[in-house]
């Protein structure tokens, strides 16, 4: 709770502005006392009560807008409930007017809610099971006006901010953006551009990468295919992943064209088959006598939501037929490999809920960095033979396929950009530690 | 020639975007402008070449004797398009309720089956899983804690009866703290797993203007 | 046990089926008592959430007519999985609504969705309607910008940037984008609320709002803006479902430890 | 009739898509499968409104001369190019021209604008995490293990690192994220309840 310093009224915690008054409150973390002769807080009473008495008493209009809510058929079956315990006078209105019985039950209702709490006994537990915190204390911008690392500075500058606020209930915008600010965040993003730049230069050609097993266990499963078998890729999966899962694709592509499978390649998400037209493009002008339509095929984008996987396996026939690459796929049954290269999570569990387990036919994924947590379960129950995730997947395999490419010459700014922002975080930390220091002195 | 062209195009588009970070300025708002234009004309030539024409018109025109029931849609689709007038709104309120209906209902299922069934099921774990196990008789009390508090964390209506008593209303505070680290501990950990992601994205545009465009690498 | 099974063989439902669909049996029972109950008058005690005691008088804390408030409802629609989440996001458009209109707000609400153009359109006019001022509606307050969830990012991003925004309130289906969005409001100094379901999109919606609402608490907002019964009683319902699950939760583990 | 039958038709195709979900019958399952596929379409269809919806905004913006029209201009033209060259034969998205514009100026865009995405998460990581008590220091602490531990090459920095993440995103992260997941599904349960009974009915008048 905050304390208004003018007219004592309480105010959320977090709050800038009075709700009564309109005038700056104190930051929220110097906890606002209440100022001498302020009517006292009625400490005794929860503060669930408070918010219930103060903002939803029932109203009959607001009765009559849960009367209409109700679908005819339970309102049907709660009549009779109603009379039962409540002394109805009259009928049921028509829709447009308040219901008797309603405007009965809102009387008793707001009596429920003015019985007197419970203070000891049982509900004393209660009272202290709701004084669960306002949920999350989230950082609010008025104590960081001046957004900097210096503390002594930043002491002066936030007081300089919060006293240049004018003190009209306008708020919000007025939340100083000072330059320094600015300044500071174009610092930020320029440390952590020249990172990136820096680590693309200096990155050599191949990297000592450490293979993971799940890698592994994806190249050898392509390396199990045999000459003229059938893998089934589907890019689920946009430009806004397509950074991680393109690398993949094209090693892919590479390590299937190698062994001489035939690729059927389709897509779950609108974009997913322009960037496979593309990878495939690329590594098939590296592999001569692949021909399209006998060798590798895109079926396009399959549009189903939630069911397009299933689409898929039901319907895999009928979109093969017009290619000589179809003659010999009856069905799913006939494709040897499914490889879903998923950028959400969501792509993934379609294809092995709907798919995998139902068919019984070997998949593989590659998946973006921030799907891993949610693919790995299933690899680590079989369901998924391999599993690439996001660019450092793409560099082992690469790899691991003894054809380095774009992958592993970005691991080293991947690594920098990665440590930058750690130590962005960290220095947060020591500027706040540094000014609730300065604070205390 | 072409690709040297769009290259060039695709660079500056990028380089458009980026100046952005020092302020919002005109080249950015035209980039911004032209994706958003880009994007919405791309989603529409997916919808009608990929749903509308195979899925709706070619089989009506081909067969309409077997696809009768395609009408249906055809019918709902332009009660939809009644909505953009007032007098005839609410036709369209059938189609909204349709697709309120099946939405409705693939709610409830992916909450049952496609994380509830999974869920509850993966949480159900032993707590002594065999001898000289230690490990991971730790992590699994870890996450079956950490499971029913951050649970417990989320009661919206906790202690309003008379029933609650003080071990229970005890336990569910006790619940909800434990539950709240957990919560914490998951959005920390979420935040960087999404950084890997999009680092990847950033690696790769700089990669882009370096190597196809200024060739410099 | 076996004669179950059998049964459930008969009728053409898995075992597993059979348990979902016991346990949404189960619910409903829940929800059709707990609502009942509410309706007699019986008011469920809520624990207080910051994000809904903010939204409740949103723009009451920066009243200054002409400026904008924006809302997004998410980047997914109606018809899918999302449905719920984009349920989430009406029902506090509804309260927003009357809120723009009685402080004479400038209201911009955007759609990643056209499927919830038609219905966003409705909540407003209705708002516009109750509070006696239906000439103020203007279809065009709801704009579709992108099915694209980037480039629906990258429009609600200009919104923020260059229509004067004051607060900015946004509860729906969300993924990554939602920083992009959430970070240009807090650069700008706009007062923020933001939800999600997804955990993945959690810690953006804590970073950058000024109050975030996790998970299922979006899914609050009928009971904690509007009171409505079914909505008190549905929430009611659900906490009686996760004790019910949390004592599942518990005789598994027991089973699982004792008896392997 | 203006209530009741969107009501009406809200619940019974709900049923009948909550019955495909419950029972393993052959009539059922196309049923459903039907149904999304409607779905589909109505989708594919509301995008013609929401094109409408875009072009009338941004017309009025032209015609009124509202501050930013001519990229109001900008946008109609690229959403119109993309559109006609895809109409055009009826080539779609195989279109050279649509193919073009796609590879060089949608990708990249969406590109960058998503990366856009780490300057805001390294500027949001320094605003928003920080440890004030308990809660932050664990929010910060797990954020720094998988943030690091997850660099490539991380176990040059510390052999133990890469596991360390791989619990802590296996472990106390996923155990909170479960509680997130099932409330989530209890939310979203509870929502798609009262939407099939029609305690909420927002098609209605």
């Amino acid at each position: 709770m905050l304390y208004c310093p003018h007219c004592g009224t309480s105010n959320r915690e977090g709050s800038k502005f009075c709700n009564n008054c309109g005038e700056l409150l104190p930051p929220s973390f110097e906890e606002g006392l209440p100022p001498e002769g302020a009517p006292p807080e009625p400490a005794q009473e929860p503060e669930w009560l408070q918010g219930l008495e103060g903002e939803a008493p029932w109203e009959p209009g607001e009765v009559l807008e849960g009367a209409e809510e109700e679908p005819e058929w339970l309102r049907e079956l709660g009549a009779p409930a109603a009379e039962a315990g409540v002394d109805v006078k009259g009928e049921v209105a028509g829709e447009e007017g308040t219901a008797p019985w309603l405007e009965a039950l809102a009387g008793l209702t707001e009596e429920a809610s003015l019985e007197p709490l419970e203070k000891e006994g049982l509900l004393a537990g209660v009272k202290g099971a709701l004084k669960v915190e306002p949920i999350f204390s989230t950082p609010h911008r008025v104590g960081e006006v001046a957004f900097s690392p210096l503390a002594g500075a930043d002491q002066a500058a936030r007081f300089e901010g919060i006293v240049s606020q004018p003190l009209a209930p306008v708020a919000v915008e007025e939340r100083p953006r000072t330059r320094r600010k600015e300044v500071l965040s174009w610092l930020f993003y320029l440390i952590l551009a020249g990172a990136v730049v820096g680590g693309i230069l200096l990155a050599g050609g191949s990297i000592n990468m450490p293979l993971t097993q799940a890698t592994v266990d994806f190249y050898k499963t392509v390396e199990s295919l045999e000459e003229g078998s059938v893998a089934l890729l589907s890019h689920d999966y946009d430009p806004g992943t397509a950074a991680e899962i393109t690398p993949q694709v094209r090693a892919i592509f590479d390590h299937l064209m190698r062994r001489g499978v035939k690729i059927v390649n389709l897509s779950l998400t609108p974009e997913g088959q322009a960037l496979a037209d593309r990878a495939l493009e690329d590594v098939v002008s590296e592999h001569e006598g692949y021909l399209l339509g006998r060798d590798y095929i895109n079926l396009g984008y399959v549009a189903g939501n939630e069911v397009g996987a299933r689409f898929v396996a039901e319907g895999l026939r009928a979109r093969l037929s017009p290619y000589p690459l179809g003659e010999g796929v009856g069905g799913l049954e006939d494709v040897d490999l499914v490889v879903v290269l998923a950028g959400s999570q969501e792509h993934l569990r379609r294809w092995v809920e709907q798919v995998q387990a139902p068919y019984k036919v070997a998949m593989v994924a590659g998946v973006s960095g921030q799907v891993d947590p949610a693919a790995r379960p299933y690899y680590r129950s079989g369901q998924l033979k391999g599993l690439l995730s996001g660019l450092v997947g793409a560099a082992e395999y690469e790899r691991v396929n003894q054809h380095p490419g774009i992958a592993l010459s970005m691991m080293l700014p991947q690594a920098a950009a990665h440590l930058v922002i750690a130590l962005f975080i960290l220095l947060g930390n020591f500027a706040y530690l540094v000014e609730s220091l300065g604070g205390r002195g | 020639m072409r690709e040297l062209l769009g290259t060039w195009v695709a660079a500056l588009l990028t380089l458009m975007v980026f100046s952005y970070l020092i302020s919002d300025n005109p080249l950015y708002r035209l980039a911004e402008h032209l994706f958003v234009g880009s994007a919405l004309g791309y989603a529409i030539v997916v919808a009608i070449q990929d749903v509308l024409l195979p899925r709706l018109f070619t089989p009506l025109a081909q067969d309409p004797v077997t696809y009768w029931h395609l009408l249906i849609p055809l019918l709902l689709g332009l009660l939809l398009l009644a909505k953009g007038r007032v007098s005839t709104a609410w036709f369209g309120n059938v189609s909204v309720a349709f697709l309120f209906g099946v939405g409705g209902a693939l709610a409830i299922g992916g909450a049952l089956v496609g994380s509830l069934l999974y869920q509850v099921r993966d949480s159900m774990l032993p707590l002594l899983p065999g001898e000289g196990d230690g490990g991971r008789a730790i992590d699994n009390l870890i996450l079956v804690v950490g499971t029913l508090g951050s649970l417990a964390y989320f009661y919206f209506t906790v202690g309003g009866e008379r029933r609650t008593s003080g071990l229970r209303g005890g336990a569910l505070r006790l619940g909800s703290i434990v539950g709240k680290w957990f919560i914490m501990i998951t959005l920390g950990a979420l935040f960087a797993n999404a950084v890997m992601a999009r680092v990847s994205l950033l690696v790769g545009r700089l990669h882009f203007l370096l190597s196809d465009w200024l060739r410099i690498v | 046990m076996e004669v179950i099974l059998n049964l459930l063989e008969a009728s053409g439902i898995e075992p597993l089926a059979a348990l979902m669909l016991v346990v949404l049996l189960v619910f409903f029972a829940f929800l059709l008592f707990t609502d009942r109950r509410v309706r007699l008058g019986f008011r469920p005690p809520l624990r207080p959430l910051p994000g809904f005691t903010l939204l409740n008088d949103f723009v009451g804390q920066a009243v200054e007519s002409g400026r904008t408030l924006h809302v997004s409802l998410g980047a997914k629609g109606i018809g899918g999985a999302s449905t719920a989440d984009t349920m989430a996001g009406l029902m506090a458009l509804e309260r927003l609504a009357e809120q723009a209109v009685a402080t004479g707000l400038r209201l911009v609400v955007t759609i990643s969705d056209p499927s919830l153009l038609p219905i966003a359109q409705d909540t407003l006019r209705r708002s516009y309607e109750r509070r006696g001022y239906p000439q103020g509606y203007d279809p065009l307050q709801v704009r579709y910008i992108a099915p694209d969830t980037i480039a629906y990012a990258a429009g609600v991003m200009g919104v923020l940037e260059r229509e004067d925004v004051v607060a900015s309130a946004m509860i729906g289906g969300f993924g990554d984008e939602f920083l992009l969005m959430g970070e240009k409001g807090a650069q700008k100094g706009v007062q923020q609320i933001g939800g999600a379901s997804s955990p993945g999109t959690l810690p953006f919606v804590y970073a950058s709002m000024d109050e975030a609402l996790l998970g299922e608490e979006i899914y609050a907002g009928g009971g904690y803006l509007s009171s409505k019964p079914s909505h008190l009683g549905s929430l009611m319902a659900q906490d009686w479902l996760r004790s019910a699950i949390i004592l599942a939760i518990i005789l598994g583990v027991a089973i699982r430890t004792l008896i392997l | 009739m203006k209530r009741v039958l969107p009501t009406a038709i809200a619940m019974a195709t709900g049923f009948l898509v909550l019955l495909d979900f419950f029972f393993d019958n052959l009539y059922l399952n196309a049923l459903g499968v039907t149904l999304i596929n409607w779905v589909v379409i109505i989708a594919a269809c509301a995008l013609i409104l929401g094109f409408l919806n875009v072009l009338a905004f941004h017309l009025r913006k032209i015609i009124q001369r509202q501050e930013g029209w001519l990229y109001s201009i900008a946008l109609l033209v690229m959403a119109g190019t993309v559109l006609l060259g895809g109409l055009i034969n009826l080539q779609g998205y195989r279109a050279p021209l649509v193919k073009a514009i796609f590879d060089y100026v949608q990708t990249p865009l969406q590109a960058t604008i998503f990366s856009l995405l780490v300057f805001y998460m390294a500027s949001a990581g320094y605003r928003a995490f920080r440890a004030r008590n308990l809660e932050t220091f664990l929010l910060v602490g797990a954020c720094l293990v998988v943030l690091v531990g997850q660099a490539p090459l991380a176990r040059y920095i510390w052999e133990q690192l890469p596991a360390l993440k791989d619990w802590v995103l296996g472990v106390p992260a996923t155990a909170g994220a479960r509680g997130i997941v099932i409330g989530v599904a209890l939310g979203s349960l509870a929502t798609g309840v009262r939407l099939l009974v029609g305690f909420d009915r927002p098609y209605s008048e």
